[in-house]
């Protein structure tokens, strides 16, 4: 089965490139170049590399954001809010709560829990609605995204804005609160480490761990899991805990360790994430292999852009979708043919038994 | 950096092709290049966390100067601008001073006062507004230059405030139409794609009421012969990129650019005011023109 | 009388395996024929053939001599085959009427229809029923669907009616009154396909039977011909005998004490609710027998177990293990007491998981399927083989998706896992239904061994006969009342006429049924 | 929005989310734009966007229905695919135009204009607001109380509602669940698609980059609210809508109006009111709770077993 994957996975990858030649070639671009610069872009060197796991690192938490709460039956769709809030209050944090006599260690710690808890606070207030009030998570996380971008550009405005400039930006993260950089020349941070962690620790919860085993089955049949008493509300808000806290994380993460500051264009991860999620096929693991394929298409995608040629932006975009769909496509289809015949196993195993 | 071609990158945050604030950047950004023989990358869509290692990258890669279109590149321009001794930051529209970058602060605040005074003279209702896309330093410096020429001419009068969008044309539109609801008849727009909206309702709102004429002012590029509603364009206030850029540029080249605030005012000659031929004499009187060169010489002297 | 439909060799497969070999038989205008066979003998598979929604792999349908495809479901519509599914096919949130419409062909434009109404009304009539139509079946109980399919059924197919296993919910009387139409619609040239566990209403009913065994056909015999120890043996190869209960000595600590207890509703969620039948329930079950709860379905058996697994919460005193629990719907208890629910599919099982997952749902957080909230799966699988061993779980490999397996074992799935931790409390709702003669008897058996292990069980049954033979005391449910029956000292008549809600003054406890409040679903029916 | 919530609305209840509604959009907006631009004519401006909306759809339900694959990726795909199309198109256009140096401009009858119903258009306030508008708009509300009436009253209704409910049952009634499927979300598509041709050459006759920003998320978090009814879904709009001028309103009468009260609202910052709508949403969310599920099988695609 998992050889069929890969064999799927390459051909989907095979075709996604044909089908953006062609597409490049049409748009009067010189298609072997860019995918070149691509490649140079994405993984070519070592700066490349570092580029794109920089740029995984938020999709991956924003990913396991929306992983952990599907996969609890809880339909997240707020990584956006709770990443922007994160974010803020990670920069309240390093810039004005914290003194700037904290030692490092301490500080940062502080900072990263601060995101996290922020996150995680905004995610609650969508579960807590649909506990008293019933009203659809789906629906709540959507609106309070857009309320947590003004509120965030309001504080923009107000309490967090840098001295002596009248922009809505936030005042520098004081270097010693910045997460050390591990490779010279390139944001490839420490961050990008927490977040793996992260993602291996989901893992584990996910695979060996009763609340893992009990979320799980909570997404698949809700009834089922109350009458053999699993605590369904609990776990569920548990789980959006946790998600919300990882899209908070990924927000002080971006700003602690690529930024060093805050506008309100904090770049729309959590959108991305849930796909992210969804195209690992909400398991960790799965999700960090999507997240490092995002990061390597925008790392890529960036070269392409800032190269002589000048791919538009939307052009590259363009590409990234395509790209995203032959994916899909394939995916969605190597899972049907594996799943067939994994029911035919099971079929035959019956009758097996039964003869 | 002799014998190697001069490279120049222009990043900005927004589309360039919004009509407005960053196409004129880039188209400002090619024509320097094309002038001084210079390699140009160009990147549009950038959030300020790609924008450090975008920026690093182009010094990485011996670039001469790297024009951040937008005053949230200050932060990141001058974090790299730290490790690098070849590359020149020169970022526009910002209002601050930061080691090793080039801080070119377009100042509209002179030319607003002028159209707000303009406006004060043509407004019959003694109430003019104002609508940005988004309440940054440029932008409000606008507000604030409107508001003050206003004042000068009626002291009486009252100037709105409104926030929209860049990208969304609908909102800016309903904005507008909310600003003549309330009796505003002088608009000054500075929200560059969704400019058409604002265009568009005092369009329609002429010809609802022709009796009540609506007008608007255009921002940063010269948008007097705007197709939808030129005839009622009073003027712009225009900021000229291209001399701003070729500055720093020559001096980016030959490596003298230094590290500062250039204040592109009126005096400089890159921020101006552009009166609609269209509508001179006949809107705009003779009387009015004349208070207004009188109101320039003031700013001038003023500094 | 000429052959309605003759099948010719029939064999479908799903991959590779075959659920029907060769399959050949004739069914002529008119006659009732009965198709038996256990868990997963391809009963419903050959159905679904005639239905339309499943093409055979070979072999050939002759409908009146004429070789027919019955391409589609629609097709079979057109040549007037109607069929009753096992697992019902109704759009939970729409009512029985639109439901029908929803079938019924025609524009689509027009909505419910007069005809649709008319025809339904008709049998309505016919079958002497008053189903609530006008409600979303969702809301109904499982016996009200399984009419108003039998309704839809008969509505759209003139000639063939197959019924997929009807009786699994239905009451004695209904069942009779059932059969008894069955018998009227043969008299009247419609031909009627009966799949069914149940051998006696087969015999009473069919006049020739064929009995499925692996996907091949054993016998086909006139129904008068054949004993039903014949038939078992045909059916299963062996020959078996249901499990007589020795009763239980009386009067052990009782492990559930209920007094009062009826829904409370919240404004908010009462809204649109239909208005709870139960009223003030009170019994109490002692460890180390089974108690029965009989009763016409919707006569309060869903809210009443709704409330002891705190689906909803009530008013009233409830006492689990000696424990009582203060706010109902706090549903803590669920974790120590065992559940078998009503519908297997919906609240018993995850069916996309593995057989393993399944059967360690409930101890998968207690020692020693887990330490310190971490699983421990190695520990499962000789632990989870020994359960299949003992339950007989038909099933080679447990890591397979519960899915793949016919419903009588699915069930097995549900009581091994229910049984497995010794409760000291059983709540268990119609356990069998659905389950071949042999699956069945093992379940009663199971139940059995547990009661005289010390479980207290509550059994809640639409299967009169099993009840009565697994019950130690007795209640009889009407109109949302609690009656405790003198049962064993009373006859089955009795008990039918308690249960349509006759002599019931007789009767001590629970207040009586004359509160003006009848059950509107299920009107008078003759005993 | 109303427009593009109803064709929405109607693909959900069949059970198929599509996230791809903004993209959708889009590019209706940008076909309808430069159709009308070419052609010199309004109406094929309209059915250019219709038809793009419908070519996303259709790329959408391939991907979905017919491939299987999830329709919340798809749809985040479908958004990405629409603004770099869209960008992309618009940016060779522009330079087309700047190469022939032509204004980019709607004429009068290139674009659409507002059709006043003669007596009702004249009614004091309201009147302007309801009887002069533009002719997509009265037939949306036309549309709007067909796709009611047939949602409840007919067996088509019954279908819909049975496919997003439980499509084995209509499986089961012979309705080729696919197919059906397949047709609301092209459905949805043309609405979405004429639902940005309206925001193009109605509303403002222009187009910009990622002119939507936003107004996607918010039609679809508005079918929610609305409960899966149209009535919800309008109500819902205007509701929103209602606000939004609200806050506008607002924004200018501080300056404007003579009241010490809005006065004092000055030293507020405007991101408040911009926040208003999405905060009246919830808080109304939170008030008249109680939310009825939605369509079971939401999002899931399903396959015939066998
Ligand atoms: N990977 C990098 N990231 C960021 N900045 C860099 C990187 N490598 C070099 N730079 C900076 O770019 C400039 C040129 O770097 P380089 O080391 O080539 O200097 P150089 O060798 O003196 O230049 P030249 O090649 O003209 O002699 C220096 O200012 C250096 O600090
Ligand atoms: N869609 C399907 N795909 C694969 N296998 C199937 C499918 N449907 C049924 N089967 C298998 O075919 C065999 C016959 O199934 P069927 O449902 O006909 O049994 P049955 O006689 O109806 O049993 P029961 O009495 O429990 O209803 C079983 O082994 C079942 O697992
Ligand atoms: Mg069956
Ligand atoms: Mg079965």
């Amino acid at each position: 089965m998992f050889l069929l994957e890969i064999i799927f996975t390459v051909g989907g990858c095979a075709l996604a490139a044909g089908a953006v030649l062609i597409l490049l070639a049409l748009m009067g671009f010189p298609p072997g170049h860019i995918l070149e610069l691509w490649y140079r872009g994405a993984v070519a060197d070592r700066y490349a590399l570092a580029d794109t796991l920089t740029k995984a690192c938020p999709l991956l938490l924003t990913g396991l954001a929306a992983a952990i709460t599907f996969r609890a039956g809880v339909f997240n769709i707020g990584a956006q809010g709770q990443l922007l809030v994160g974010a803020a209050m990670a920069v309240a944090m390093s810039t004005r709560l914290l003194s700037p006599h904290t030692p490092p260690l301490p500080g940062i710690t502080m900072c990263l829990f601060a995101g996290a808890g922020a996150g995680a606070a905004w995610g609650l207030l969508a579960s807590l609605l649909e506990l008293w009030r019933k009203v659809p998570v789906v629906l709540s996380t959507i609106l309070l995204n857009f309320t947590a971008l003004y509120a965030v550009k309001i504080l923009l405005h107000s309490y967090l804005q840098a001295h002596g400039t009248s922009a809505p930006q936030s005042s520098q993260i004081p270097p010693h609160f910045c997460l050390p950089v591990m490779m010279k020349y390139t944001s490839l941070h420490i961050g990008v480490l927490i977040a793996a962690a992260v993602a291996m620790v989901a893992e584990f919860v996910q695979v060996m761990t009763v609340f893992g085993f009990q979320t799980t089955a909570i997404g698949l049949n809700e009834a089922a899991s109350r009458l053999v008493g699993i605590p369904v509300a609990a776990r569920q808000i548990q789980a959006m805990l946790i998600g919300a806290g990882c899209a908070g994380l990924a927000g002080a993460i971006q700003i602690l360790g690529v930024a060093h500051f805050m506008t309100a264009k904090i770049g729309n991860y959590g959108y991305a994430g849930i796909a992210v999620a969804l195209l690992g096929r909400l398991d960790p693991m799965g999700v960090a292999v999507a997240a490092l394929f995002f990061g390597a298409l925008d790392a890529g995608a960036q070269r392409a852009e800032e190269s002589s040629i000048g791919l538009p932006h939307e052009t590259s975009n363009i590409i990234k979708a395509v790209i995203i769909l032959a994916m899909l496509i394939i995916g969605a289809w190597s899972m049907r043919r594996t799943l067939r015949s994994g029911l035919w196993q099971q079929r035959n195993t019956e009758t097996g038994d039964g003869a | 950096v002799q014998g190697r071609v001069f490279r120049m990158a222009f990043i900005c945050s927004g589309s360039i092709t919004d009509g407005g604030w960053n196409q004129d950047g880039r188209d400002a950004a090619v024509k320097v290049a094309k002038a001084l023989h210079a390699k140009l990358s160009v990147l549009e869509h950038v959030t300020p966390i790609r924008a450090t290692s975008i920026m690093r990258d182009f010094c990485r890669r011996h670039y001469g100067l790297i024009i951040g279109h937008g005053y949230e590149f200050l932060v990141p321009a001058t974090q790299v601008a730290r490790m690098t001794t070849h590359t020149r930051f020169a970022i526009s529209g910002a209002d601050k001073v930061e080691p090793g970058v080039t801080t070119m602060n377009f100042d509209l605040t002179q030319p607003s006062y002028e159209l707000g005074a303009l406006a004060a003279m043509i407004s019959r209702t003694g109430k003019i507004g104002f609508i940005g896309g988004e309440a940054i330093p440029s932008v409000e410096a606008c507000y604030k230059g409107f508001k003050a020429g206003a004042r000068a001419v009626n002291p009486k009068i009252r100037v709105a405030q409104a926030y929209t969008s860049w990208d969304q044309v609908g909102l800016s539109k309903t904005q507008a139409q909310a600003f003549i609801q309330q009796g505003i008849d002088v608009i000054y727009q500075n929200v560059d794609a969704a400019s058409q909206g604002v265009f568009e309702a005092v369009k329609s709102a002429n010809r609802r009421h022709p009796g009540h004429p609506v007008y608007v002012f255009g921002c940063n590029g010269n948008q007097n012969n705007n197709p939808t509603c030129s005839r009622y364009t009073l003027a712009s206030a225009v900021i000229r990129l291209d001399r701003a850029f070729m500055h720093v540029a020559i001096l980016a080249k030959a490596g003298k650019l230094k590290a500062g605030v250039i204040n592109e005012t009126m005096a400089n000659h890159v921020c101006i005011v552009v009166l609609n031929p269209k509508l001179l004499g006949r809107v705009i009187t003779p009387a009015m023109e004349h208070r207004l060169v009188v109101i320039r010489k003031h700013l001038l002297a003023a500094k | 009388m000429s052959p309605l439909l003759e099948l010719i060799r029939i064999t479908r497969r799903f991959g590779n395996l075959t659920a029907l070999s060769e399959v050949s038989l004739r069914v002529n205008t008119g006659e009732v024929f009965g198709i038996l066979g256990e868990n997963g003998a391809g009963k419903s598979t050959l159905m679904h053939l005639l239905a339309g929604a499943l093409q055979p792999n070979s072999g050939q349908i002759l409908l009146e001599g004429q070789k027919v495809v019955i391409s589609s479901p629609r097709r079979a519509f057109e040549l007037g085959i109607g069929m009753v599914y096992q697992h019902f096919k109704l759009v939970g949130t729409q009512t029985g009427m639109e439901n029908l419409a929803l079938f019924a062909p025609g524009g689509w434009w027009r909505g419910v229809s007069a005809e649709v109404r008319q025809t339904a009304d008709r049998w309505r009539r016919e079958l002497n029923w008053n189903v609530e139509m006008h409600r979303p079946v969702e809301r109904l109980s499982v016996s009200e669907q399984q009419r108003i399919e039998i309704i839809k059924a008969l509505s759209l197919g003139g000639r063939l009616l197959i019924l997929d296993e009807p009786t699994a919910a239905l009451t004695p009387a209904q069942v009779d009154s059932l059969l008894s139409t069955v018998r009227q619609l043969a008299e009247r040239g419609l031909t009627v396909l009966l799949v069914s566990h149940k051998l006696a209403e087969i015999k009473s009913v069919c006049d020739r039977i064929m009995i499925l065994r692996q996907g091949r056909m054993t016998l086909e015999a006139a129904a008068d011909d054949v004993s039903t120890s014949e038939i078992i043996t045909a059916m299963i190869g062996k020959d078996i005998s249901l499990p007589t209960a020795a009763r239980a000595p009386q009067g052990g600590r009782s492990v559930l004490e209920l007094e009062h207890a009826e829904p409370k509703h919240r404004g908010r969620h009462s809204f649109g609710r239909d208005r709870s039948v139960l009223k003030a329930a009170s019994l109490r079950v002692n460890a180390g027998e089974i108690a029965g709860i009989c009763g016409v379905e919707g006569s309060g058996q869903i809210e009443l177990s709704a409330i002891l697994t705190g689906e909803t919460d009530a008013a009233g005193r409830l006492v689990i293990d000696g424990i009582p629990l203060t706010k109902f719907g706090a549903r803590r208890h669920l974790k120590d007491i065992g559940v078998i629910p009503a519908d297997r599919q919906k609240e018993g099982l995850i069916l996309p998981w593995s057989i393993h997952n399944n059967l360690a749902l409930k101890a998968h957080d207690r020692r020693p399927f887990s330490r310190w909230g971490i699983l421990r799966r190695r520990g499962w699988s000789d632990h989870h083989e020994r359960i299949k061993r003992q339950f007989d779980i038909r099933a080679g490999d447990l890591r397979m998706p519960v899915v793949g397996l016919s419903g009588g074992n699915q069930q097995k799935v549900i009581v091994a896992r229910e049984l497995e931790l010794k409760p000291g409390f059983l709540l268990a709702i119609n356990p069998t239904r659905g389950l071949d003669v042999g699956a069945a008897a093992f379940v009663m058996q199971q139940m059995l061994t547990a009661r005289d292990g010390g479980m207290g069980i509550l059994l809640i049954h639409d299967d009169l006969d099993e009840l009565l033979r697994l019950s130690d005391r007795l209640y009889v449910m009407y109109a949302g009342h609690l009656y405790e029956t003198p049962w064993p000292d009373a006859t089955r008549r009795q008990i039918g006429a308690w249960m349509l809600g006759n002599e019931l003054e007789s009767l001590r406890s629970g207040p009586r049924g004359d509160d003006g409040f009848r059950d509107r679903r299920n009107g008078p029916v003759q005993p | 929005m109303v427009l593009a919530g109803l064709g929405e609305l109607t693909a959900e209840i069949t059970g198929v989310i599509d996230i791809g509604i903004e993209g959708i959009m889009l590019s209706g907006a940008l076909a309808a734009f430069l159709a009308s631009f070419a052609s010199g004519h309004g109406m094929i401006g309209l059915l250019a966007g219709i038809l793009s909306g419908i070519v996303m759809a259709g790329i959408f339900a391939v991907t979905c229905i017919g491939m299987g694959a999830d329709q919340i990726v798809v749809g985040t795909a479908i958004n990405l695919l629409a603004l770099g199309a869209t960008g992309s198109f618009w940016m060779l256009f522009q330079n087309w135009t700047q190469s022939h140096n032509l204004v980019i401009h709607l004429a009068r009858n290139e674009a659409f204009n507002r059709i006043p119903i003669p007596w009702l258009s004249q009614i004091g306030f309201a009147g302007p607001a309801l009887f002069d508008q533009y002719g997509l708009v009265y037939f949306t509300i036309v549309l709007c109380g067909m796709v009611g009436w047939a949602l409840n009253r007919t067996r088509l209704g019954l279908v819909i509602r049975g496919l997003g409910d439980s499509p084995e049952t209509c499986a089961a009634a012979g309705i080729p669940v696919k197919l059906s499927r397949t047709l609301a979300t092209l459905f949805a598509g043309g609405c979405a698609g004429a639902a940005g041709a309206y925001l193009s050459i109605m509303q403002t006759h222009s187009f910009a980059q990622n002119m939507t920003d936003g107004i996607g998320f918010v039609v679809l978090s508005l079918v929610i609210f609305g409960r899966w009814t149209v009535w919800g879904l309008i109500s819902g709009c205007v509701l929103f809508g209602a606000i939004n001028s609200l806050q506008q309103t607002l924004q200018t009468a501080r300056y404007t109006s003579h009241s010490t009260v809005l006065h004092a609202m000055r030293h507020l910052p405007f991101e408040i009111f911009q926040m208003l709508p999405y905060l009246a949403a919830l808080i109304a969310l939170a008030i008249f709770a109680g939310s009825r599920p939605g369509p079971k099988y939401l999002g899931k695609n399903w396959q015939a077993d066998s």
